[in-house]
């Protein structure tokens, strides 16, 4: 087994990436620190697609325009996400995700 | 000047590891830092990590892009959001045990299984003599313009839209209704 | 004799080779691995020095400047007309007090400004000053470019957040929302010389202006789009009349209000070498960089004209840009932040997509001067 | 910069040659310092506009000596000008800015108000009398408000003061403050004899006397 990177360990580590992620998701209690989970998740995505696309389809682009989309839709979450942050905030003072209970606060 | 590395590179497999090594401590400080705004500069570092994976990939164009948007907007979007909703002092209380458990095994559940996946898979790997585009933002671009088979003309509009769409939704949403019959301009 | 003479001007109008010194690191390498670290080394030291040099220069020109539009004298004891000004401010600066406030985020404090400096030296190296005077050449260097200037607004928010510090933060928020505004006004300039260009390379962009400069060889498109990527970037290096990030009758210092000593001269550096990145970039883009003044066909006027080295039209241009920005600031009055934002988002910014469409309109025709 | 001032020297001065190279190298140091000093952005009263005659205006300009770049932020300013009143409400907060100030930090009291409390000195019960009461002073600069030409005269004598290592050796103890442009025969302690002579004067009230000058009927 070779040290340099090969698909397998390009893989894990997307993976990892990954599944830090996930555990931020269930775990975080602000809403940011979601949104930044969901970011990394994204990302690692983001990642794969770049992944496949040099080791399994060398000549064609892709998954670098899907990279690219991946990005796109995540500048487009982050800045809904704020918006929806600072409107809760304004009306219940907190972004504790355990905490937004209630509808019509 | 073109970034080339050669996987084969000795460079090449110690940049790999650095950056591996530094983007999961930095992902792992995201998840865990109570002091919300140091996740964000962790988030920020994981990004950079992950500009310096296209480049090792060979997507030099794509890394930009990634800096481009993902460090100078969305990072700096959230550490907006970070400054609105929380001050410094604010240390976010760590979650339940339960809450942990569950997260933990979820996420290592997901790992194994993954890896597993990954081991047992053949995947099908382009042949060694196949050559990457030489210029990927020239075919990034003729690619996203490309109105015959294969292109992607559709869906760059339908991003243009949700984009549009975002930036219109969040005006509306984090306006201030008190403030509406102002008309502030801002 | 005089057609011998001119001949031999006309046989130096050659492309000019670029050689970067990564690309000399790179062929040395294979050759002699120590002689490839004598070059990274060389690109260290050089980096560093002009950095620091570069910084300590353009204060002093800016005290004189503004002293002079002021009918003052400006610094005058330290050396011969206070050349040496600079240099008694840095080493008094180097041995002041540092201060870490008791309450602050330590860790943010201390990296802040040091955020703020690695991208104004990754921004530096990019700048290619003559053929042989460029360190790094990617070939996105604008976008690299224009990512890169972002790491320095995520420092100016960690500096206004981890000072606890009311001034600060509010300081910090003024100057992300500016930055971000501006960025888009800025971007949509270089994609405007980009299109003209067909390139992303700064190298190469320099080498598409032989038969004549952007500015005026886009007609007024390439007018507009410099006095738009001179408005932005001015707006983005949060200089006066922009300068609310750092308003003093407001927030007293802004983002770096609780800094002092070394740290703060981080980012007095960081802010003056940022002038000088941008204004190369403007002098890259549409005066043509190190390219000397050229007109397509003039093959004798061309060759008087490259007698001049490469350097020296670089500087010229770069300075006269930076005298440019410092007249600017000492003769505007600071905006207000809505008048701010809306010169961004109500002008600078229609003003801007309206351009790019007029480039591609121009690019599609070859409509601009000299098409060949 | 704790190890760049604090240890370093102690080291420096072990080595053969040591302290020589020390003094030298505080020379430089002093030379510096004395060269960029930067004003806090204070003012408080009429000196405050005579001060920024003398800093920002072009006849003037305290450019000239290093001295222009007005830092609003104490933190990285090395020198307060004192200009002003300093009322019972402003001392503690005076008091705040200059604990702000990194060290190296340097004062200077312009006009008759920080100096002894001026016109106010005798029954005002809002002033300080004298800013050196909240803060340690370096250099008095007097007038009232004193010219633009005293204020440089005053900076100068700082200038002196650091470059011959007065009050930067040891930050911690200071000499005494000295009066800038006092006139050649007079003592400072000639002018404190007087004062004392002058407050007692006034202090004295004859109080049938001044019963006897009241304009008001004062039998009911």
């Amino acid at each position: 087994m070779s040290f340099s990177p090969e698909l397998h360990h390009w893989l894990i580590l997307s993976t990892i990436l990954f599944s830090i992620g996930i555990y931020g998701v269930l775990t975080r209690r602000n809403a940011v620190g979601v949104l930044m989970s969901v970011e990394l998740l994204l990302n690692s995505a983001a990642m794969n697609f770049l992944i496949f696309n040099h080791y399994a389809s060398k000549p064609f682009i892709d998954g670098a325009i899907m990279a690219l989309f991946i990005i796109a839709v995540a500048a487009a979450e982050a800045v809904i996400a704020m918006a929806l942050f600072v409107a809760i905030f304004r009306s219940r003072k907190t972004v504790d995700v355990t905490q937004i209970n209630t509808l019509k606060g | 000047m073109d970034i080339t590395l050669n996987p084969a590179d000795l460079t090449h497999t110690i940049a790999f590891y650095t950056l591996a090594l530094t983007s999961i401590v930095a992902a792992l400080i995201v998840v865990t830092a109570k002091r919300i705004f140091r996740a964000a500069v962790a988030l920020a570092v994981v990004l950079i990590c992950g500009a310096g994976f296209y480049i090792l990939l060979n997507y030099d164009f794509i890394a930009g892009v990634q800096l481009l948007v993902y460090v100078g907007g969305i990072v700096i979007l959230i550490v907006f959001a970070v400054m609105l909703t929380s001050s410094l002092e604010s240390i976010e209380e760590p979650p339940s045990l339960g809450r942990k458990a569950l997260g933990l095994f979820s996420s290592l559940a997901f790992l194994a299984t993954a890896v597993i996946a990954f081991s047992e898979t053949k995947f099908p790997l382009s042949s060694i003599s196949a050559e990457q585009p030489k210029d990927v933002a020239k075919a990034v671009g003729r690619k996203l313009l490309d109105y015959g088979a294969g292109g992607y003309v559709l869906p760059f509009e339908v991003i243009s839209l949700l984009l549009l769409a975002s930036v219109i939704g969040a005006i509306v949403v984090a306006r201030n209704p008190k403030r509406k019959n102002e008309g502030s301009a801002t | 004799m005089l057609d011998f003479l001119f001949g031999q001007l006309v046989a130096t109008h050659a492309t000019f080779d670029v050689v970067t010194l990564s690309d000399r690191t790179t062929q040395a390498l294979a050759e002699d691995p120590w002689l490839a670290a004598g070059y990274a080394l060389l690109g260290l030291a050089g980096v560093g020095g002009f950095l620091s040099l570069l910084g300590m220069a353009l204060i002093y020109v800016e005290r004189k400047v503004a002293a002079h539009f002021q009918c003052r004298l400006g610094p005058m004891r330290v050396g011969w007309h206070g050349m040496l000004q600079s240099v008694a401010d840095a080493i008094k600066l180097l041995l002041k007090e540092d201060i870490i406030p008791d309450r602050a985020d330590r860790v943010l404090f201390l990296i802040a400004p040091v955020f703020s400096i690695i991208a104004t030296t990754l921004g530096l190296i990019l700048i290619p000053m003559s053929p042989s005077l460029q360190v790094v050449d990617l070939n996105i260097g604008v976008i690299f470019i224009s990512a890169v200037s972002s790491f320095g607004v995520l420092g100016i928010l960690l500096a206004g957040w981890s000072s606890n510090n009311k001034w600060s933060l509010l300081g910090a928020m003024r100057a992300g929302a500016q930055f971000i505004s501006y960025e888009i006004s800025v971007t949509l300039s270089l994609l405007v010389v980009t299109l003209f260009a067909g390139s992303l390379q700064l190298s190469e962009i320099v080498q598409s202006q032989q038969d004549g400069w952007w500015i005026w060889r886009g007609h007024i498109v390439g007018l507009v789009a410099f006095f738009v990527f001179l408005i932005a970037s001015t707006a983005e290096l949060n200089r006066p009349p922009f300068d609310l990030p750092e308003a003093e009758s407001e927030l007293t210092g802004g983002f770096h209000t609780e800094y002092s000593g070394l740290r703060f001269s981080f980012f007095f550096l960081a802010e003056f070498i940022n002038m000088f990145i941008a204004s190369a970039l403007a002098a890259t883009l549409f005066l043509g960089g190190w390219m000397p003044f050229h007109i397509g066909g003039l093959h004798t006027f061309n060759g008087l004209m490259d007698l001049i080295p490469p350097g020296l039209w670089f500087a010229g241009k770069t300075t006269f840009i930076i005298f440019l920005i410092m007249w600017v600031r000492w003769t505007f009055p600071r905006l207000r932040v809505d008048q701010l934002m809306r010169l961004e988002w109500k002008f600078l910014l229609p003003v801007g997509f309206i351009n790019l469409f007029a480039a591609a309109t121009l690019v599609i025709t070859k409509l601009y001067f000299f098409p060949w | 910069m704790g190890l760049a001032t604090e240890k370093a020297p102690e080291y420096i001065e072990r080595m053969p040659g040591g302290s020589f190279m020390l003094t030298r190298m505080d020379q430089v140091i002093n030379l510096a310092r004395a060269n960029s000093l930067w004003p806090l952005t204070f003012g408080t009263s009429c000196c405050a506009i005579e001060m920024m005659m003398a800093t920002g205006a072009s006849r003037h300009d305290i450019a000239r000596f290093g001295a222009e770049v007005a830092r609003p932020s104490p933190r990285q300013a090395d020198l307060i000008i004192i200009a002003g009143t300093i009322v019972k409400r402003m001392a503690p907060r005076l008091r705040t800015l200059y604990e702000q100030m990194a060290e190296p930090r340097y004062v200077i009291a312009t006009g008759a108000c920080t100096i002894s409390g001026g016109p106010f000195i005798y029954h005002s019960y809002t002033t300080i009398r004298g800013a050196d009461e909240i803060i340690p002073v370096d250099v008095y600069v007097p007038g009232c408000p004193p010219r633009p030409e005293a204020l440089f005269y005053g900076l100068l004598t700082l200038q002196k003061m650091i470059k011959s290592g007065e009050t930067v050796r040891k930050p911690g103890i200071r000499k005494k403050p000295v009066l800038s442009a006092l006139p050649p025969d007079v003592s400072m302690k000639e002018i404190e004899a007087q004062m004392q002579e002058a407050l007692e004067k006034d202090s004295e009230v004859d109080v049938e006397k001044t019963r006897q000058g009241l304009k008001w009927p004062t039998g009911i």
